[in-house]
C-alpha cells in the first residue's frame, strides 16, 4: 500500500459509483418500508435512511480480504459490502434463498463469502467479535483489517470498553467505526453519556481517532482510507466517529416522539444523497442524464429483488432444527 | 490398552492443554491469569514458558470482552480455549456465550461455526462462599447451540479437551473445583480422546439408577458402597455430557432398575435434575416402580462456614437415603 | 404308614413328574394313562420317582400292578409289609 | 457387534414375546448358552446364543411381542469396545449372579392376599406395576399392597406367582408357557402349507419287532429303574442310523433346493395333554449310545410338555419320527413338517399273525410309513430306508 491510497480519486466513475451505492441503499430501504406496511417484512425493521454515506464511504477503504462486523441496522452495510440485493431482500422476507437462509431476517444478515459477520442485535455485542477476528489475523500473520460498525449508544456498554481495551492492548488490526446519530433509540446522547465526546473513550486506551462528517461520503471515504491504512501498517486499532443522523424513526414501531420535527428537517437538508448529487452536478463531474439512468437501473434492480424474494421458497418446517449445531462428520467452516 | 498411570485431575487438564497446544498450532489458551500466575487453579502452570505469551494469552478482567474475542478468533480460523476463572464470573460473559457463540451458526443459516472451547471451574466445597461456589451448569445446558460437558474422572479430564476441540461448535467444559486435587488413572494410550456423546456407566447394578455428573459421582459411589453393605446394588450413570443428554443410556438403565435418583449440585428449582426427571417421566413412565428422587443443593446461596456449606450440597448419606426411599425401605 | 399316607406319597410323586397336572381331580380306580393322558415316558419317570422316594427296587414285570393310584398304593403296602 | 435377533423357530412362527432375560448387559455369553425365554405359539422357548462375547445392550424388554428378525440384543465380540462405554472400574465389578433359569417355581402356600389398600378411592400403583399387571391379566384390586400402601412391581410379581394356585379370577386359566389354542393355529398353518406345497408320497412296511421287545425285557430286568430303556429309544436310534444311510430323506428344502444335512437331528413328535403337538429335535441321534438317546428323550419330552424347549430343538430337526406306539392304531400316514423332507410314522406295536420261515406265528409287529417329498426323493429311497430299518431292528443288541 502506498500513501496514495489514502486519498480519494474522485473520477466520474467513482462519483457515479458512490451515488449509485447510496441510492441503492436508500431506494431499497424505502421499498422495505413499503413492504413492511404490506406485511411482507415482519419483526423489527431498522432503517438506515440518512446514514448511507457512512457505510458506503468506509467500504471504499476495505478490500475483499477484510472483515466487516455490523449491527442490526445493517442493510446498508450489507449492500455496500457487495451482498447481492436479491439475497438481502429474500432474507428480509425470511425466505430460504436469503443471505442467512431466512433464519436471521433484517437484523442478522451474514455472508461468509463477503466476510460479513452480521448483523449483531446486541448493542456492542459485535465489538469483542471484531477483536477476536483481528486477533486470529494477527496470530496467523495475515494482512487483514476487521472493520466494526456500531452506534454511539454502544459507548455506554461494558463490552465497548472491554473490546477497545483488548484491541489497543494487543495492537490488533481493528477499525472501530462509531456511527454517531445522536440517539440511542429515543435517548439523546446527552441523556446517556456523562461525556458526549465519544472519541474521548478512544483516547483513554491510547487509540488514535478522528471525527468526520458522516453526511459527506467523500469525507468519510477519505477518513476511512487514512485509518485503514494506519491499521494495515500495524499501528494497532483506530477509531472513527462519523457524525450522522437517521431520518426515519428508530424502527417501524417508533412514533419518533423524542426529537423535534424541525431538527429532523434541518438534517434532511444536509442529506448525504441530495448534497452529493448537487455537488457532482454542480462540478459537472456527472450529467443529470446519468443520475436519471442510475435511478432507473436501481428501480429495476429493486423490482427484480422483490420478485426474487416473492418467488423464493419457504424453508420446510421439517428443517426447523437445522443449523443449531454442526451435523456430525461435517467440515468446520472458518 | 497398554496400562495406566496415576496423575491428578489438575495435571490431566494441564497435559491435555499441552497436548492440544502441541498438536494444533491454531490452539491457544486465553483467560485471566493463565500466564505467569499459572491459572487460578494452576492448570496452566509452566505453559507460558513452553508456548510463549502469544498462545498462553493473559487477559484483562473482561470476561465478556475476551470470551467474545475467543468467538471472533474461532470465526477467524483459530481454535481458542477460553478459561473463565469460575462459573460465577462467566455470568459476565453470558451475552457472548448465549447471544453469539450459541446463535451465530443458526443466524447465519449455517455459514459460520464457532469452534470454541470454554473451560470454567464450578461448584462448592472449598468455603469460597456465595460468589465463587455455584453450580449453574444447568443454565448453559439450557441453550441450544452449545455443547456442555463435565469430566468427572481424571481420565475424562485428560481426554475430553481434545475431543471438544474437534467439535465444530462451541463446547463448555465444566471442571468442579474440588476435583483438581483428585488422583486417578489415565490410560497410557496415545489416543486419549473421550466419546462425548455417551454417558458412562460407572457402576453396574439393578436396584436403582443414580444419575449424576462431575464431582457428585464420587459421592454417589460412596453412597453405593454404603448401600452394597445392605445388599442394594445401584447402577451409576455419569452423564459426562450435560447437553445433549444421553437419554438412551438413562432409559435403558431405568428399564432394568425401575428406579431413579438424580444427584445434581445445582439448586432443585429449574435444575438439570428437573430436566432429567421430566425426561424419565416422558420416556420411561411405564418402567417406574417409584417416584423419581432428586438430591440437589438446598436453595440458599452457598454459605461460607464449612458445616453450613456441606449441609447445603448433596452428601452420600442423602443419596443413600433417596435410594432407599425408591426401594420403599 | 397309613394308606392315606401312601396315597399322598404316590400322588406327590406322580405330580412331581407331571407338574402341569397338579390340582386335577384324582380317580383312584382309573389308570394313570387314561385319566391323565400320560405316556410311557411319564410312567417310567413316575416309577423312577416312586423307587427313589420309597427306596424300593421296582422290576419291569411289576409295572401292571402300578397302573392305577389304588393299585400303586396296594403294591407299596404289599412290598412294605414284606419288608417289615 | 453381533445382533441377536428374534429367531424363527419354525415355518409357522412370525413373532414372539420376550418373557425373560437370563443374562444382563455386561455378562459373558458363550456359544450354546441360553440367554432368554421367548413365548411363541409353541410355548415358551429358551433361546440360545450362537456366538461368544459379552451381552452389550438389551433392545427388547420383557413383555414385548416383536416380529421374527427384530434385534433383541447386541453382543460384543471378544475385544470389541462397549457401546455404553463401560469404564474399567465398572466392568471389573463383580456381576451379580443370575438365578438359574430352570429353577422350579416356588409352590406358594400363603393364603390369598388381602386386597390393595385404597387411598382416597384410588390405589397407589406404580406405573410399571400397573403395566405388568395388565400384561399378566392380574386384577390390581386383588393384589396386596406393601406395608406402605403401595402396589409395586414386587407385589404384582408375587401375585402373579400365586395366581395359578389361588385361582385368582383374572389369572389366565392356562398352563405355563403353552397356549393350546395358539398352538393349534400354528399346527394348522404349518400342515396346510405342507399339504399345499409338498408333493407327498407314502411307503409302508410292517416290521417284526419281537426280537427288540424280547431284548428290551431282558435288558430292563437287569437294569435298575432309573436306567431302564423305553422302546422309543432303540427305535429312534435305528431310524437315525437308517436315515444316515438315506440322505435324500434327511435334510431341508430351502429356497427351491434340497440341502442335505450332515448330522441326523431326529424330531420326536410329542403329543401334549389336552391336544397339541410339538416335535423337538434330539441332536445327532446316530452317534449316541442307547443310554444317551434314552436320557435325551427323558430330558426333552417333559420339557416339551411344560413348554420349556430350547430354540435349537425347534429349528434343527432334519427328519421327524411320529410314533403311535402306545395306542392301538395300526398305521399313520403323516404329513411332512416343512422345511424337512421326510417324516416316519409308526403304528402301535401289536401282536399279529405273522409268517416267518414259512410258518404262521404270533409276533409283535409295527407298521412303519415313510412320507417323502417328491421334489427330493422317490418311493425307492423310502423303500431302501425301510429295508435297512428292518434289518437294524432285528439285531437290537448292536444298536
Amino acid at each position: 500500500m502506498s500513501e496514495a491510497d489514502d486519498r480519494v480519486h474522485l473520477t466520474h466513475e467513482h462519483a457515479l459509483h458512490l451515488l449509485r451505492e447510496m441510492t441503492r441503499i436508500r431506494r431499497f430501504e424505502e421499498k422495505c418500508a413499503e413492504l413492511y406496511s404490506g406485511s411482507k417484512i415482519r419483526g423489527f425493521l431498522h432503517l438506515y435512511i440518512g446514514e448511507e454515506a457512512n457505510a458506503v464511504g468506509v467500504m471504499q477503504a476495505l478490500t475483499e480480504e477484510d472483515a466487516v462486523v455490523a449491527t442490526y441496522r445493517e442493510h446498508g452495510h450489507a449492500l455496500a459490502r457487495g451482498l447481492p440485493m436479491n439475497e438481502v431482500m429474500a432474507e428480509m422476507f425470511g425466505k430460504a434463498s436469503g443471505s442467512s437462509g431466512g433464519r436471521g431476517g433484517s437484523m442478522h444478515i451474514f455472508s461468509a463469502r463477503h466476510r460479513f459477520y452480521g448483523g449483531n442485535a446486541i448493542v456492542a455485542g459485535g465489538l469483542p467479535l471484531a477483536v477476536g477476528l483481528a486477533l486470529a489475523d494477527k496470530m496467523q500473520g495475515r494482512d487483514r483489517v476487521t472493520c466494526c460498525f456500531f452506534g454511539e449508544g454502544a459507548a455506554a456498554e461494558g463490552e465497548f470498553h472491554e473490546a477497545m481495551n483488548l484491541a489497543a492492548l494487543w495492537k490488533l488490526p481493528v477499525l472501530f467505526v462509531c456511527e454517531n446519530n445522536l440517539y440511542a433509540m429515543g435517548t439523546a446522547l446527552a441523556r446517556s453519556e456523562s461525556n458526549t465526546d465519544i472519541r474521548a473513550h478512544a483516547a483513554v486506551f491510547g487509540m488514535e481517532s478522528e471525527i468526520v462528517d458522516g453526511m459527506d461520503v467523500v469525507a468519510v471515504e477519505a477518513a476511512a482510507r487514512r485509518a485503514v491504512h494506519a491499521v494495515r501498517r500495524g499501528e494497532g486499532p483506530r477509531f472513527l466517529e462519523t457524525r450522522t443522523y437517521r431520518f426515519r424513526a428508530h424502527s417501524m414501531f417508533d412514533p419518533d416522539l423524542y426529537r423535534p420535527k424541525e431538527e429532523v428537517e434541518e438534517w434532511r437538508k444536509k442529506g448525504p444523497i441530495v448534497r452529493f448529487t448537487d455537488w457532482i452536478l454542480g462540478t459537472r463531474l456527472v450529467h443529470p442524464d446519468h443520475v436519471a439512468a442510475l435511478e432507473n437501473e436501481i428501480a429495476e434492480e429493486i423490482g427484480a429483488a422483490v420478485a426474487f424474494a416473492e418467488e423464493a421458497p419457504w424453508e420446510p418446517v421439517e428443517e426447523l432444527t437445522r443449523d443449531v449445531t454442526t451435523p456430525r462428520g461435517a467440515e468446520v467452516t472458518a | 490398552m497398554s496400562g495406566t498411570r496415576r496423575i491428578t485431575y489438575r495435571e490431566a487438564v494441564r497435559e491435555a492443554l499441552r497436548e492440544a497446544l502441541t498438536r494444533d498450532d491454531r490452539v491457544f489458551l486465553m483467560g485471566e491469569d493463565v500466564g505467569a500466575y499459572g491459572g487460578a487453579y494452576a492448570c496452566s502452570l509452566g505453559l507460558l514458558d513452553e508456548f510463549g505469551d502469544d498462545r498462553i494469552r493473559n487477559t484483562p478482567l473482561a470476561e465478556s470482552g475476551f470470551t467474545g474475542a475467543g468467538i471472533g478468533a474461532a470465526l477467524g480460523g483459530m481454535r481458542p480455549i477460553v478459561e473463565i476463572m469460575t462459573i460465577n464470573f462467566s455470568l459476565l460473559a453470558l451475552d457472548q456465550i448465549v447471544n453469539n457463540a450459541a446463535t451465530i451458526r443458526h443466524m447465519s443459516g449455517g455459514q459460520f461455526s464457532v469452534p470454541l472451547v470454554i473451560r470454567m471451574a464450578t461448584g462448592a466445597g472449598r468455603q469460597l462462599a456465595a460468589q465463587h461456589s455455584h453450580s449453574l451448569e444447568g443454565w448453559f445446558a439450557h441453550v441450544p447451540g452449545l455443547r456442555v460437558v463435565a469430566p468427572a474422572t481424571v481420565a475424562d479430564a485428560r481426554g475430553m479437551l481434545w475431543t471438544a476441540l474437534q467439535d465444530p461448535d462451541p463446547v463448555v467444559i465444566m471442571e468442579h473445583a474440588t476435583l483438581y486435587n483428585e488422583e486417578g488413572d489415565v490410560p497410557e494410550d496415545e489416543d486419549l480422546a473421550v466419546d462425548l456423546d455417551r454417558a458412562a456407566i460407572r457402576r453396574a447394578g439393578d436396584a436403582a439408577t443414580i444419575v449424576t455428573y462431575s464431582a457428585n459421582l464420587k459421592k454417589a459411589l460412596a453412597a453405593t458402597d454404603e448401600l452394597a453393605g445392605e445388599g442394594i446394588e445401584c447402577e451409576i450413570i455419569d452423564l459426562r455430557s450435560l447437553r445433549p443428554l444421553d437419554d438412551q443410556t438413562i432409559m435403558t438403565s431405568i428399564a432394568k432398575t425401575h428406579r431413579a435418583v438424580i444427584v445434581d449440585e445445582g439448586w432443585r428449582s429449574g435444575s438439570l435434575a428437573a430436566e432429567i426427571s421430566a425426561r424419565i417421566q416422558e420416556q420411561a413412565f411405564y418402567e417406574l416402580d417409584a417416584p423419581v428422587e432428586r438430591v440437589c443443593s438446598v436453595e440458599v446461596p452457598i454459605p461460607y462456614p464449612q458445616h453450613l456449606e456441606q449441609a447445603a450440597i448433596p452428601q452420600p448419606h442423602a443419596i443413600a437415603a433417596a435410594v432407599r426411599k425408591t426401594l420403599r425401605r | 404308614m397309613t394308606d392315606a399316607d401312601l396315597m399322598d406319597t404316590v400322588m406327590t410323586t406322580f405330580f412331581s413328574v407331571a407338574p402341569d397336572l397338579e390340582g386335577e381331580p384324582v380317580e383312584p380306580e382309573e389308570t394313570f394313562r387314561k385319566q391323565f393322558e400320560i405316556d410311557s415316558m411319564d410312567f417310567l419317570n413316575f416309577i423312577i420317582g416312586l423307587s427313589k422316594t420309597t427306596g424300593l427296587e421296582i422290576p419291569e414285570k411289576d409295572y401292571p400292578s402300578l397302573q392305577t393310584p389304588n393299585g400303586a398304593v396296594a403294591y407299596l403296602r404289599a412290598r412294605w409289609d414284606k419288608a417289615v | 457387534m453381533i445382533q441377536f435377533r428374534m429367531p424363527s423357530l419354525g415355518a409357522d412362527m412370525d413373532a414372539g414375546t420376550l418373557v425373560e432375560w437370563y443374562r444382563k448387559p455386561g455378562d459373558q455369553v458363550s456359544h450354546g448358552d441360553i440367554i432368554a425365554l421367548v413365548e411363541t405359539q409353541k410355548g415358551a422357548i429358551e433361546i440360545e446364543v450362537f456366538n461368544d462375547g459379552t451381552l452389550d445392550r438389551i433392545e427388547v424388554e420383557p413383555g414385548h411381542k416383536v416380529p421374527v428378525g427384530t434385534v433383541l440384543a447386541t453382543i460384543r465380540e471378544p475385544g470389541e469396545a462397549a457401546s455404553t462405554a463401560l469404564e474399567p472400574a465398572a466392568a471389573a465389578a463383580p456381576a451379580p449372579e443370575v438365578a438359574p433359569p430352570t429353577a422350579p417355581r416356588p409352590r406358594p402356600t400363603a393364603a390369598p392376599p388381602p386386597p390393595a389398600e385404597r387411598v382416597e378411592g384410588r390405589a397407589k400403583v406404580t406405573p410399571v406395576a400397573r403395566r405388568r399387571a395388565a400384561e399378566a391379566g392380574i386384577d390390581l384390586a386383588a393384589v396386596a399392597a406393601g406395608p406402605d400402601g403401595v402396589v409395586g412391581l414386587a407385589e404384582v410379581e408375587a401375585a402373579r406367582r400365586a395366581a395359578p394356585e389361588t385361582g385368582a379370577p383374572a389369572a389366565a386359566p392356562r398352563r405355563i408357557g403353552i397356549d393350546l389354542g395358539e398352538m393349534r393355529k400354528a399346527i394348522a398353518a404349518a400342515m396346510s402349507r405342507s399339504h399345499r406345497d409338498i408333493p407327498h408320497y407314502w411307503v409302508s412296511q410292517t416290521i417284526d419287532v419281537t426280537p427288540l421287545f424280547d431284548w428290551l425285557e431282558a435288558e430292563n430286568a437287569r437294569r435298575p429303574v432309573a436306567s431302564r430303556l423305553l422302546y422309543a429309544a432303540p427305535l429312534a436310534k435305528a431310524m437315525a442310523l437308517a436315515l444316515k444311510e438315506t440322505p435324500q430323506l434327511n435334510g431341508h428344502f430351502v429356497d427351491d433346493a434340497f440341502v442335505p444335512a450332515g448330522a441326523v437331528h431326529l424330531g420326536v413328535a410329542t403329543a401334549l395333554r389336552g391336544g397339541g403337538l410339538v416335535a423337538p429335535a434330539l441332536h445327532e441321534v446316530d452317534t449316541l449310545s442307547l443310554d444317551a438317546v434314552m436320557a435325551g428323550l427323558g430330558d426333552m419330552i417333559p420339557r416339551a410338555r411344560s413348554g420349556r424347549l430350547r430354540s435349537s430343538e425347534l429349528t434343527d430337526a432334519t427328519a421327524t419320527l411320529s410314533n403311535l406306539g402306545e395306542g392301538t392304531s395300526d398305521a399313520i400316514m403323516p404329513l411332512i413338517y416343512p422345511p424337512q423332507v421326510a417324516i416316519i410314522g409308526c403304528g402301535a406295536a401289536a401282536l399279529r399273525p405273522w409268517v416267518a420261515d414259512g410258518v404262521l406265528a404270533v409276533r409283535r409287529v409295527i407298521t412303519v410309513t415313510v412320507a417323502g417329498d417328491h421334489r427330493v426323493s422317490d418311493g425307492r429311497s423310502a423303500s431302501r430306508f425301510l429295508t435297512r430299518l428292518d434289518a437294524l431292528l432285528q439285531a437290537p443288541e448292536a444298536l
